[in-house]
């Protein structure tokens, strides 16, 4: 099917979108009831094809997206279903790619593009700083920039040079973008649902060698329970989850080192040393107020990160929890990050990553006697 | 110009998916894709620095190449945006030296392409300027004082793209051609006929986003006139450094399609070709690229010193090529303007000089809570932080100097 | 090709700065700038696909594109290299599979181009290639396991690209095309004679820093020949999503350069159209582009499934034009390879796949503070601290595992 | 005089270049003997000039760099002073220039480049990222990359959008970059020559506005000093200066946020309150120990940037100062920096930059009470 083209309802204020609520659930009808074994990647495959059944605004382009489905087949089938106006493959251009994405947005779509890799989006760098993060500031809000920008991002995948590199701190660094990281194959669904739902630009950064994880989720109900918030109004952006409750200590954590953070507190467990796991989720905006309860509550914390540490999304973390749990902090805030070398070649990339290990070293630091 | 055979290679195994656009124009205009794509030998030039009309025969045009003479009306109606367009240029120049404008980059001297890119368009149609084409923008029916906010420093940008299809006076070089392309993209989707006329500098046309437009452009086969404004300098540095190409609208044979210069400072040459290629873009020819020949009379901005990198002599060789003055000679001569109509136009040129100067000398209080109040569509908790303390600094200062004044 | 008058805009102002290059090489050809810059009508094929040569009015060559027929010396060499090129693709492939190596983007198909790119430099040249291009790196003479060190995952670069004056081989699309540039006007600000070869795929022709590079090397008139191995894919994505432009050899004439395009599964037509471009650049005409029509016949690399995106029976039409064959039956016909030259030929490439099978099977033990060791080079404070937070890690982990063993 | 050129002495070991002494000296004596009012502007122009003297390698290239003698003039007369061949305008392209640039180094060059605004390197990000930063290590060293981008950046011109960016988290956030920023004439001048003698690629920012500040300085001197030094090996890379000595808290700057954090300092001693400055100078490699020996003894720290504060330098700053100073603090360390927004417009950017107000307000909040 390859429903006709209308400008989106929320953006730009233009012609409005018929919501293809039927077309939905009919897709909805072919899944198995209830929970099941699903990948991140279906995750997110299944929310952009929600996404475009819902709004015929939105669009998905890039670099071998159309007919092979991504090279991490995240659009897998969106071409088949959707047709070549709404998934299609652009020149090899990454600029080109979020620039006509740009001039897309301005003129009534919700575009979603993919960079094929992390290190493939620098090119579009300038389009992103430049325009992407300033153009509804620069019109007073005249322009909405409804734009979705996926980045698979992280290594541990044995990759070569530029297909592992955590590039969020420099997004989140730059103002006027929102930075989604979803660790969850939940999460996946949820928050590319709420980026695409979203009248601000985000970066939407999707830990590839969590792709091939599976969680027991039941896609349906996720489907169902997206719609109920998105039609109350409410979104999860901003907020992020406990993953795992503790009482000793706080461990900070995003994307693809949530999983390592969990595998740490459950060691950490065995030694009888209760760990609380929070996952950040959104980026930007941050969410303080978990975080800092949580901190406060165990007075103890280290952020993790696959990134280089050096002025980075957890040199924020650690600034802005001493700034605000100062005095309930009974040991300085430690950081597990990569270190500030360019990702290393596939054989040594087990010495980079921050690992169970170097967590728990990290935890043992946190000056227990006193 | 005729090239004898087909260049096209006989073994290119893929198709074009938009059909094969360079073939269908070969048959449409009989010559073959290379005449196609390539600019006619000349440039199109219709008027002379003298304001004469040339001999047909020397307007550059030829088979595939074709410019009929715009009408009457519209170049009376483009004669009166000219003499406003030099008038604005000159006035906001003024503005500058009495520090009612931080910068202007005036487009004195290239009124003609500031005009005509304007004139072209339809109500539907976008434009998508730079910082030098505050004077397009005007035409295109923004309000003056909007289009100079940027220049004033009261925010980025002071009119609503959306309302004028109009995008934002563009800084970084040539990232606009690029929204264009969206722009173009997004209205093809839909159906809608919209053309998107995208402009650019000569020294712009180097960036590699100059040319990832014309490619997207040319492969989505999207009704985009790239116009690109050869003022012969960027800041300081001649054509010479930005290109060894015979022309810049050689570089449409890249892409695949097709490219024409024109001479910059002769309206109705402009005004031809740039009307042609709007019809053409919207019955489907695909993007067109157009080179206008002309001059930047003045500094690149106030803040530029241009008698460090150019003769004066080499300015005043382009002060005889003057697009107004050619233009009122021409229409006097055939008399299409007398005495009486020139001084409607000129009055009407000073109306838009004084709604400048009065516009720009007002001191239009700015809110610092501006800052937050657009970042985003729905703030941030970190906004709402920052812009609080914000405020509790500024309602301090109120009170400490409240508490000055008491003293 | 004839081009019927000058295309040169008659009021370009400003003059390019090394001369007028166009102009000279029309002086030298006598022909027309754009016949200069615009590729023959038909691609350059020496030997067709049965191994015949074809006859010298059909090989595609024009006034100003003339391209004799290389000896057969260099023929003989050229042949040698497919050989041991094809080997060594088929070997990486299965050594991929046998999970010796991590990727191997091949140029199976492709061979034909890779030799010819290396054989046509000299000594003192220098070659920029992609991750595709390990045949032409090896066949300039680098070491074959050190070229595929990428590939195991050891390391980023496995040889030294000053020794051998061959760049690393480059992931980010057209990246190096600048490189190349850069290297080339080192060269040449000192003098030296130094031509460099800048390789990429079709699909990088759209990214931003091709038209860069293309530009600079025009603008300050280097010795780059830009070499573009047309596949016809960019992984999934076919050439018509890439550019509607007639070929890629187009796109010369947007810089002011010449273009050709050639068969690339003739390795005849090859060396004679890249060996003219290497000396027409050494003798000084500025850059030159050159587009390579030939096929990618497997897969992007072993990670991709092209039966996602393309027939078989188009992989098989590309199969009956092998690069490899067609010399075989070529230099056979002639009677310069009988079966003692093809067997000391193979023996020659079965040589090189065992050096390939040992070195890449061998297990280098990796060094972990390698991590560290030459990201500057002038270390820092931070990088000393991290080394030795590893160290201490993997000492710790050493003692662990030490008194493990020892209970 | 145009000297020949050959290649570097120093880097990828080629020809050995002559070092021109008698030029430089040649130079010298035409400059007024002893301290004399000299620009920011000038110290960096002197320093490309005696640079190009001391080795034919040293090249100079950019956008209207050349006839012009850059938008800023900091490399003017260098075109009549060594021909075109030394120092020259590029075609409009910064990709370009940085992939150029990158060329040249391989090939024996030490190109010194302008980015013309800090906005308008953006479009050179995957260059510097992908390959500045990395052919070092990719090639173990077989190359080195003596490069330095020059970046005018920072705001407090009234310049429009896109002149005003602070950028120098991105670079600092990149493994494999060196990142300096000067904030007095004299370091100015001594900090470009060692950027250009450096082996490894520098990205030199130079903080726009204080371009035509003057301090009194002998640039005489402080070319022999720079000629002495390199003589022997040394270099303050890495070295951050007390600004200003005080007791009471340490105020840690750079660049444009210097002379700021110097006023506030005036101004606190007024009532009484001792403040230390520190001047960061490079912000890689960071000077820890400097640093955390002047907040050890103050017990108190205010970090002050320009740039937005999310996840960046003034937030790493703060993290490794709290990572390894924390039982000697009696606050948390507060930041003053921009908002994370946009750069504003003119007329506004008085409400963004942390002025003298701002940051003594952040001193006065260190809990001065306990
Ligand atoms: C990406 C980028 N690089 C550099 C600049 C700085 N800059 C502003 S205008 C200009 C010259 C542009 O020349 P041209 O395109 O010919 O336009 P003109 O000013 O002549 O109208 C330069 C270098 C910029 N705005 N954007
Ligand atoms: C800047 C950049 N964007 C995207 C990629 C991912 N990528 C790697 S190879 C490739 C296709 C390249 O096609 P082409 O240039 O035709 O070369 P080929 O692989 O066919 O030899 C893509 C998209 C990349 N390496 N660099
Ligand atoms: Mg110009
Ligand atoms: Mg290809």
């Amino acid at each position: 099917m390859s429903p006709t083209i209308t400008t989106s309802s929320e953006a730009n204020g233009n012609v409005s979108a018929a919501t293809a609520r039927a077309a939905a659930s009919a897709a909805a009808s072919a899944e198995a009831a209830g929970p099941q074994p699903v990948t991140l990647a279906k995750a997110l495959n299944t929310a952009l094809a929600d996404a475009m059944h819902a709004d015929s605004s939105v669009l998905v382009f890039g670099e071998d997206v159309g007919t092979l489905g991504g090279v991490f087949r995240i659009t897998d089938g969106l071409t088949a279903t959707f047709g070549e106006q709404r998934c299609f493959d652009t020149p090899l251009a990454e600029s080109g790619i979020v620039g006509m994405a740009v001039g897309m947005a301005i003129n009534g779509m919700r575009p979603v593009i993919e960079m094929q890799f992390d290190a493939f989006a620098y090119p579009a760098f300038e389009q992103i700083i430049s325009h992407v993060a300033k153009m509804h500031n620069r019109t007073k809000g005249a322009v909405k920039l409804p734009l979705v920008i996926r980045v698979p991002y992280g290594g541990g995948i044995g990759g070569v040079e530029h297909h592992c590199d955590s590039s969020e701190s420099y997004y989140a660094h730059t103002a006027g973008l929102k930075v989604f990281t979803p660790a969850t194959v939940a999460d996946g669904y949820r928050m590319l649902r709420e980026a695409i739902d979203s009248d601000d630009p985000v970066v939407f950064m999707e830990p590839k060698k969590l792709y091939w994880s599976k969680d027991l989720v039941d896609l349906g109900e996720l489907r169902s329970a997206h719609s109920a918030a998105a039609a109350a109004g409410r979104s999860s952006e901003g907020r992020a989850a406990v993953a795992r409750p503790g009482t000793d200590a706080t461990l900070i954590a995003y994307g693809p080192s949530v999983p390592t953070a969990l595998a740490a507190a459950e060691a950490a467990a065995l030694e009888g040393r209760s760990l609380e796991v929070i996952d950040v989720r959104t980026i930007v905006p941050f969410d303080d107020a978990t975080v800092c309860e949580s901190v406060r509550k165990t007075g103890r914390a280290v952020v993790i990160a696959e990134a280089h540490g050096f002025a980075s999304v957890s040199s924020e973390i650690v600034a802005r929890v001493q700034e605000r749990c100062f005095h309930y902090l009974a040991a300085p805030i430690r950081r597990v990050t990569g270190f500030d070398i360019p990702y290393p070649a596939p054989k040594l990339e087990k010495y980079y990553l921050p690992g169970v290990d170097r967590i728990l070293d990290a935890v043992d630091d946190l000056q227990w006697e006193n | 110009m005729t090239i004898s055979a087909n260049h096209t290679a006989p073994d290119q195994t893929s198709k074009a998916p938009t059909g094969d656009a360079l073939t269908e124009a070969a048959k449409k205009f009989g010559i073959t894709a290379e005449d196609y794509m390539l600019p006619a030998r000349h440039q199109i030039e219709m008027v002379d620095p003298d304001g004469r009309l040339k001999p047909e025969g020397e307007q550059g045009t030829e088979p595939g190449h074709e410019y009929p003479l715009p009408g009457d009306e519209e170049l009376l109606a483009a004669y009166e945006q000219l003499v406003v367009g030099r008038r604005v240029n000159d006035q906001n120049s003024a503005l500058v030296r009495q520090g009612r404008m931080a910068v202007y980059p005036s487009s004195h001297g290239q009124e003609a392409c500031q005009v005509a890119a304007a004139l072209c368009l339809s109500d539907g149609d976008w434009m998508f300027p730079t910082y030098r084409d505050a004077v397009a923008v005007m035409t295109r029916g923004v309000d003056p004082v909007q289009v100079m906010t940027i220049f004033r420093g009261d925010w980025h940008g002071g009119f609503d793209p959306l309302k004028h299809k109009v995008g934002i006076q563009c800084t970084p070089l040539t990232t606009q051609l690029l929204h264009a392309v969206g722009v173009a993209h997004a209205a093809k989707l839909r159906g809608e006929d919209t053309v998107v006329l995208a402009m650019c500098g000569d020294g712009a046309t180097s960036e590699g986003d100059f040319h990832e437009a014309l490619n997207f452009a040319a492969v989505f086969h999207l009704p985009v006139i790239f116009f690109v404004q050869n003022n012969k300098y960027a800041i300081s540095v001649p054509l010479a450094h930005q290109s060894v190409a015979p022309s810049l609208a050689h570089k449409a044979v890249g892409y695949g399609m097709a490219g024409e210069r024109v001479d910059g400072n002769d309206v109705v040459a402009l005004l031809a070709v740039l009307d042609r290629a709007v019809k053409l873009a919207r019955e489907g020819s695909g993007p067109l690229l157009v080179e206008a020949n002309t001059y930047r009379m003045q500094a690149h901005t106030n803040a530029d010193d241009d008698t460090r990198y150019r003769e004066n002599s080499e300015v005043a060789e382009w002060r005889a090529k003057d697009p107004v003055n050619r233009m009122r000679t021409y229409l006097t001569d055939r008399g299409l303007l007398d005495d009486d109509g020139e001084a409607r136009i000129r009055e009407k040129a000073e109306a838009v000089a004084t709604q400048l100067r009065d516009g720009l000398s007002e001191d239009v209080p700015v809110d610092p809570q501006e800052l937050f109040r657009h970042v985003f569509a729905k703030t941030t908790p970190q906004l709402k932080e920052q812009s609080a303390l914000l405020a509790d600094e500024l309602a301090r200062d109120a009170a400490s100097s409240t508490e000055e004044a008491g003293k």
